[in-house]
């Protein structure tokens, strides 16, 4: 029989290069394991929502589920339109593989709900230690004001008070914010020895670590630390010398070393068409086609969303990003959290270089929000 | 005597077509329901945007206002009926929906009362200064709308205590399809009334409907309140159906989206603003669902090909031809 | 004391960089009335241009610019000829259909051109470091936007309000019928007149790409920004978009610095008192 | 340029479906002054329109000089010399009095405008007015002196007189006929006040529901009650 | 009693008196024709005492009420009413809906929101009867934009009598009308009630001549003549600025 999968992520409009990662993630998989499981077809549905979208997104579930009879939801790069699909889980008798959308919450709005990506507050605590070990006792947090800026915010100063530091100022800039020459100058005038940041990976990386050198502040030493997100592999190229030294945290790395990465890479970047644009997403989503194809193998292709789940808590596996593991009891990865650093790699292109790995990390956000 | 002959012809004729207008819609949904049964969800959500449409096509078909940021009233609506119902327990529909309407007519009047002050271009822009006020402000207000992540938790009761909302989306679908019809019977009266005629002058000619002793602003401001209440109806149906509100219900994007199917349709006829929905919405349902990384191209030709070829819209393009056609047996 | 002259160096050169990539779009809305929400396309064509001729040809900063002005204002001629000769004097919402419908393609197209990444303009090496100015320093190449944008409005200004052209397109749009009345080819005004907006679109596009960075949604992301800027001027006036960019960059980097988390409630509370006690903008045309 | 014959033959034009010109034809030679007369909505600006290439034509020929103008662009019909002064004036609203005035001119010549402001005094003080700040009958001015600096050798004229003081009016006539015998213009001109146009035209035309009802002299039509009672009185309407 | 007082109106622009202590006075029944020299400030003196621009100085008072301080609409629903020298109509609707249309806002029932206007009995006969005077029954459903202008100009004083004004001011009413048909506008004119004040400005001179019981004269803002239609013709310096050899021929045709 065929098993269809719906997907759903931005894979037009500003985000479409995100949704890229997650089909390239996909196509990796389905060309390294095939498209069967056992003698089921796996096939792919994909539906866009090129901006969050709750409504459109639960929309396109249900088209997904009803008409489409997909027997496993995936995909989900924002946060609300991951929610807005899990009150139709049940109903539906349908899994949902969270490829991305990183607010902790979303594990709790159904059971059915498995997540391969990471969370915010996952990616942004280990950074914390990291920012104290380097000597610095004050920081200004600096976030774009939304929800998983904000989870960062938290996650980093609960992390940075724990180890002893301090966070002098917290800023949150809105979305749309373009020259941070302003933001630049109010970290000057902080007093902070460092600055934590987060945006998210897109054009505004590009002015945020512009602005940072152009204002002097890498020349008066005040460092950034901050979350994968402002580097992601594909932004690098346009950042480039920028960026070079900046320190982040995060779940992956495309320069990690590793037979697995590399075989996914090679796939991964077939799949893709241009290396430059693989990053984070495509290891969600092929850690999630892992998932989905326990899950399909667990239940012999019959549609039991149960089943399906608890066939895959505590499942353990090597990703390309590592080991990791499903939580039994929240669902979501368990993995390393690597700092890296930017640097030129081998063959003279810009690289997040990994220099230290946190092993073992779940989702201290969860508990946070307990 | 001829002249009153002839101006009481087309009184026999009107309520006609509205009663055709009834009828269109009501075979439209039926034929919907029973030829997408598994597609209700989108056709739910093409209602309520309908209804935002509609809602636009008052302001700005008839009054002429140009506006960006009409989603702030939609979203309005979607926000009222979502916190009355996750933060108050306010489950039962039909009041989520009347709740849902007074706090688009609310809305209405606010942003009515800041657009209302210019013309013309710098009047577009109040209005994209309204519309991301009101997303700034839900933005902050996390602790009532979700913030980013999204109002959820949204409930709603079985309507009437009879109809539960499904998995399947027909209780959605029929409750929005009823009200549409209300509110396009409501619309209807209102265009042809005195106040709709006024209201097509001040789009006309704002100077001479101020010379014949009429205030321009309160036309204007009343339609705004109306267009509100309609609009968060839309908002109310969106929100009770999917029961997540997210932030996007009040951005510049769908304001702009919901013009743009306004102007497709043609602005200045409520058939215009229904049918302008209907296409967009379903090509870009089948085009993105056809090639989802690709869409937005086609879409762009297919808005190009319609300035074109019918730059007074679908609905225009189609009555003018209608109307050359009749023109042209006699 | 420094702190507030240094704020007030920041919204000088962003104010600068936002009217040299806006007032393309005040040519076009303000003197020939078309409601253009593609100016950001074109300006992202200008951006992709100079940065594939710089990347991938080898060419140097100066010349890159100029090929991608002079590349887009040739792209810009035969759409003026298809398309947008159909919607002069057209209602504005039609006008807003087309040009949307324009942007999306062309971002469907630069996606599928240019794949989805930014793209940058490598800077050569005397605008690339920064000036020291005592207090602080600034990028040298937002000096050299600040230069752009004076030069920009200077000239532009003089071919609008001095020259027989100024007056012919002016006269054209105001009654085309009548202008051509008199003898004015108001097709040709019309196409020169949009290649020449098109160009600047294309000018501000590669200046203004350190801030703004070039990548596909570009046409569309900044879209409002430039709106706002051109109609808080008065469209169609170059010292009315000056001001208000200057303006504009002014209350957006106070505020951000002031209060970063109501950023953008300054600013668009700002718009709103701009617009209500200048209903028409600081130095509009239209009546 | 000198003045110029215009040549209409078999000319049928309107708006859309609506035809409102039907198959008109006359003639008028080199240096001739032609009033055209008739009653309201009876086509007559329809017609001044269609051949300064503003409205909609369907067939025919418009001949000036000889040459056949008919299919050019409203522009190039300007530029070999026809010059039109619409019934609406259509002066420039956002354009001062003296760039107005200079829409029409190849280059800038400050003497053309400085004639200008001595046919229109009035129009020297309003110079830096924009269009829209003008009185009806300074904008009527306006228009009918930015047309003549273009020195047409055809001159269309609908309704010139209309809303200008009594002693403009007077002054107007006597230079447009001053224009017309020095042999620099032919002059069509559409005026409701029958009595100044049959003062001023060498031959009277008269426009019937889109087509040519009468044409003559204007002493024929002034001893002809019965053509002005049919074609110019009130009476047909009813 | 008079109807209407204006004294001592004030206009500038830009250091240009365009209206310069003017004050004028209507009673009852009252046929004034204001003339002047083109850019006199004729139109700008309506403008100022409807409100549609704001005076620098002077009062308007309409039957013993001061209105200087009212908006343009406030003005009209308490009586004053005009008309515009360039027509000023609804491109898109038809004369019937635009006589309809100040019919309902004279009754105040133009903000209903039910109801048809064609279906109202009463509106439609008056409606009627007001097209029927100025011989536009024939155009009744035809747009606007699709008659002639100088139909339009008949439209326009059609709108002006259906507001039912007590002072009436007409700004050049039969500009663009033929000279033949200003005879509509004449009897449209007559047709008015008698105790309604009407303050036209016109240059067909005819049409002066024939109307006004009064004559006045602006000239650069000020009034340089206020009197009797015989005296004007008279007058030297009226003939000198504006009436020129007309004052000699008298009337044509
Ligand atoms: N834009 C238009 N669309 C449709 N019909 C029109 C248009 N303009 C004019 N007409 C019609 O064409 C006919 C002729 O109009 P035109 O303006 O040429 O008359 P005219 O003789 O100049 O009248 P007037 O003395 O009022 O200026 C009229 O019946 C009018 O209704
Ligand atoms: N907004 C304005 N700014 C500057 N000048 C103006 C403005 N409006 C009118 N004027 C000038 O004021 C003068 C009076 O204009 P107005 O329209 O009142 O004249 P009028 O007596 O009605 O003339 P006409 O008989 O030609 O209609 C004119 O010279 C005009 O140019
Ligand atoms: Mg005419
Ligand atoms: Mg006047």
């Amino acid at each position: 029989a065929t098993i269809k999968v719906g997907v759903v992520g931005p894979f037009s409009g500003p985000f479409a290069l995100q949704g890229k990662n997650f089909k390239a993630g996909i196509d990796a998989y389905m060309a390294v394991n095939g498209a069967k499981v056992g003698d089921n077809d796996v096939e792919i549905i994909y539906r866009d929502v090129p901006q969050a979208d709750p409504a459109q997104s639960k929309a396109l579930a249900q088209e997904l589920i009803v008409k489409e009879g997909v027997q496993y939801l995936a995909g989900f790069y924002f946060t609300p339109d991951a929610m807005a699909a899990t009150p139709i889980l049940q109903q539906g008798n349908v899994p949902m593989v969270v490829m991305n959308a990183a607010t902790s919450a979303i594990v709790t709005k159904s059971p059915y709900v498995v997540r391969t990506s990471f969370t915010t507050w996952q990616t942004s605590t280990p950074i914390a230690q990291v920012a104290k070990d380097a000597g610095v006792d004050k920081v200004i947090t600096v976030v774009s004001d939304y929800g998983p800026g904000v989870d960062a915010e938290n996650a980093f100063k609960a992390g940075f008070e724990k180890a002893g530091g301090k966070v002098v100022e917290a800023i949150r800039m809105p979305l749309s914010t373009n020259d941070f020459s302003p933001i630049m100058q109010r970290i000057k005038d902080s007093g902070a020895g460092a600055v934590f940041a987060f945006l998210p990976s897109g054009p505004t990386t590009l002015g945020f670590v512009k602005a940072y050198n152009q204002n002097g502040l890498k020349t008066a030493g005040i460092k950034i630390f901050s979350p994968g997100d402002l580097t992601q592999e594909s932004d690098l190229p346009a950042l480039g010398e920028a960026a070079a030294g900046v320190q982040t945290t995060f779940h992956y790395a495309v320069s990690h070393d590793s037979p697995e990465n590399k075989a996914f890479v090679e796939a991964a970047s077939k799949a893709i068409g241009n290396p430059a644009e693989l990053s984070f997403p495509a290891v969600g989503a092929y850690d999630g086609m892992h998932v989905i194809y326990k899950m399909i193998e667990a239940t012999g292709g019959k549609q039991d969303a149960k089943k399906a789940v608890d066939a895959v808590k505590g499942l353990s596996w090597t990703s390309p990003r590592g080991p990791v593991s499903i939580d039994a009891e929240s669902r979501h990865i368990t993995q390393n959290i690597y700092l890296r650093e930017v640097t030129k790699g081998p063959d003279g292109a810009y690289i997040n270089k990994e220099i230290k790995t946190f092993e073992r990390q779940g989702d201290p956000g969860l508990a946070a929000a307990k | 005597m001829a002249a009153l002959m002839d101006s009481t012809l087309p009184t026999r004729r009107r309520p006609l077509g509205t009663l055709i207008g009834i009828a269109v819609i009501v075979a439209a949904s039926v034929i919907g329901y029973f030829l997408f049964p598994n597609n209700l969800a989108l056709l739910t959500r093409i209602i309520a945007t309908m209804l935002l449409v509609l809602s636009i096509d008052l302001v700005t078909g008839y009054c002429g206002v140009a506006t960006l940021g009409h989603a702030a009233l939609f979203g309005a609506g979607a926000y009222g009926a979502g916190i009355v119902s996750a933060h108050f327990g306010i489950t039962e529909p039909l009041t989520m929906t009347l709740i849902g309407a007074a706090a688009g007519a609310l809305a209405g009047l606010v942003s009515g009362l800041v657009i209302l002050r210019a013309h013309g271009l710098p009047q577009l822009v109040l209005s994209i200064a309204v519309v991301h006020l009101f997303h700034e402000v839900a933005n902050k207000a996390s602790g009532w709308t979700g913030g980013s992540d999204g109002l959820s938790g949204i409930t709603t009761d079985a309507l009437l205590g009879l109809f539960e909302f499904d998995l399947w989306g027909r209780t959605a679908y029929v409750y929005g399809i009823i009200l549409l019809l209300i509110v396009f019977v409501l619309l209807r009266v209102l265009v042809q009334s005195p106040f709709g005629m006024l209201a097509r002058g001040v789009r006309e000619d704002p100077v001479r409907v101020a010379a014949m002793g009429a205030s321009v602003h309160s036309v204007m401001l009343r339609m705004y309140v109306i267009s509100g209440a309609v609009a968060g109806i839309g908002g109310a149906l969106n929100a009770i159906s999917t029961q997540v509100v997210g932030l996007d219900s009040l951005s510049f994007t769908m304001s702009a989206e919901a013009l743009v199917m306004l102007v497709l349709g043609g602005t200045g006829s409520l058939y215009g603003a229904m049918v302008g929905t209907v296409s967009f919405m379903w090509f870009e349902d089948v085009v993105s669902a056809a090639n989802p990384f690709h869409w937005l191209t086609i879409v762009g030709a297919l808005l190009i090909v319609v300035v074109l070829f019918a730059p007074k819209g679908l609905y225009g393009a189609a009555a003018a031809f209608l109307s050359r056609r009749r023109g042209g047996g006699k | 004391m420094q702190t507030v002259l240094s704020i007030a160096i920041d919204a000088l050169a962003y104010g600068m960089v936002l009217f040299v990539i806006s007032i393309g779009l005040s040519v076009t809305m303000g003197l020939m009335r078309v409601v253009n929400l593609a100016h950001g396309a074109f300006a992202m064509i200008g951006g992709y241009l100079a940065s594939y001729a710089t990347r991938d040809l080898g060419f140097g900063y100066a010349p890159a610019i100029l090929i991608a002005v002079i590349a887009t204002a040739i792209i810009a001629v035969p759409i003026e000829r298809l398309l947008y000769r159909r919607i002069y004097g057209a209602p504005e919402l039609t006008q807003v259909l087309m040009t949307i419908g324009i942007t999306f393609c062309v971002i469907g197209l630069a996606n599928y051109a240019f794949g989805p990444t930014l793209k940058t303009i490598p800077l050569p090496e005397t605008l690339s470091g920064s000036i020291d100015l005592g207090f602080r320093a600034i990028a040298t190449h937002r000096i050299f936007a600040i230069v752009c944008g004076l030069v920009v409005a200077g000239g532009l200004w003089f071919l609008i309000e001095r020259t027989a052209f100024g007056i012919r397109l002016r006269a054209a749009v105001d009654n085309a019928p009548m202008a051509a009345a008199l003898g004015v080819r108001t097709q040709l005004v019309y196409a020169v007149s949009f290649a020449v907006a098109v160009g600047l679109a294309a000018f501000g596009g590669v200046v203004g790409a350190e801030l703004l960075p070039v990548e596909p949604y570009y046409a569309l992301r900044y879209m409002v920004t430039f709106l706002v800027a051109v109609s808080i001027g008065g469209a169609g006036s170059i010292p009315g978009a000056l001001i208000a960019c200057l303006l504009l960059g002014a209350i957006d980097t106070t505020g951000r610095y002031l209060a970063p988390e109501y950023g953008e409630f300054f600013f668009y509370l700002a718009v709103i008192v701009i617009v209500t006690l200048f209903p028409r903008g600081l130095a509009g045309r239209f009546k | 340029m000198p003045a110029a014959s215009l040549e209409v033959i078999n000319l049928s034009a309107g708006y859309g479906p609506t035809r409102v010109i039907e198959d008109v034809s006359f003639s008028v030679p080199a240096g001739e002054r032609l009033a055209v007369l008739g009653r309201n909505g009876m086509g007559k600006t329809s017609l001044f329109a269609t051949i300064a290439g503003q409205t909609r034509r369907y067939a025919g020929e418009i001949r000036l000089g000889g040459q056949d103008i008919a299919s050019q662009p409203s522009a190039a019909r300007a530029l070999s010399g026809l010059g039109y002064v619409p019934q609406t004036r259509d002066v420039f609203p956002s354009l001062t009095v003296e760039e107005n005035l200079f829409v029409g001119l190849k280059a800038r010549p400050k003497s053309a405008v400085e004639e200008a402001y001595t046919m229109f005094p009035r129009l020297k003080e309003r110079r830096t007015n924009l269009g829209s700040q003008l009185s009806g009958g300074e904008q009527q001015m306006l228009s009918t002196a930015r047309t003549i600096l273009g020195q047409p050798s055809v001159l269309l004229l609908d309704e010139p007189l209309e809303g200008l003081a009594p002693v403009i009016c007077e002054e107007l006539m006597a230079a447009f006929s001053l224009l017309a015998q020095s042999g620099e213009t032919t002059i069509l001109l559409v005026e409701q006040r029958i009595q100044s146009a049959l003062e001023f035209a060498d031959r009277v035309m008269i426009m019937e529901r889109g087509r040519i009802a009468w044409t003559g002299t204007p002493q024929a039509l002034s001893g002809d009650h019965d053509v002005i009672d049919r074609l110019l009185g009130v009476g047909g309407l009813h | 009693m008079s109807l209407f007082e204006v004294k001592n109106l004030r206009k500038n622009f830009g250091g240009l008196a365009v209206t310069d202590n003017v004050s004028l006075s209507l009673a009852p029944g009252d046929r004034l024709a204001l003339i002047g020299p083109n850019g006199a400030g004729k139109t700008t003196f309506v403008n100022l005492v409807t409100g549609h621009i704001k005076p620098d100085g002077g009062s308007i008072a309409l039957a013993g009420e001061d209105v200087t301080g009212l908006k343009a609409r406030q003005r009209v629903s308490r009586g004053l009413v005009r008309s515009f020298q360039v027509t000023r109509l609804f491109a898109d609707m038809t004369p019937q809906e635009h006589v309809a249309l100040a019919i309902l806002q004279r009754d105040g029932k133009s903000t209903r929101m039910f109801g048809r206007h064609d279906a109202m009995r009463p509106v439609v006969e008056e409606v009627g009867e007001i097209l029927n005077l100025l011989g536009l029954n024939e155009l009744a459903h035809l747009k606007v934009r699709e008659i002639a202008y100088g139909q339009q100009r008949l439209l326009e004083i059609a709108l002006a009598m259906a507001l039912r004004p007590k002072v009436l001011l007409l700004d050049e009413p039969a500009a663009g009308v033929p000279q033949a048909e200003t005879a509509r506008i004449e009897r449209a004119l007559d047709m008015l009630p008698p105790d309604l004040a009407v303050l036209m400005i016109e240059h067909d001179m005819d049409l002066v001549f024939r109307f006004a019981k009064r004559v006045m004269v602006l000239a650069a803002g000020t009034v340089i003549f206020d009197g009797s239609p015989q005296d004007v013709k008279q007058d030297v310096a009226v003939r000198e600025a504006y009436l020129g050899s007309y004052a000699n021929a008298g009337s044509v045709a």
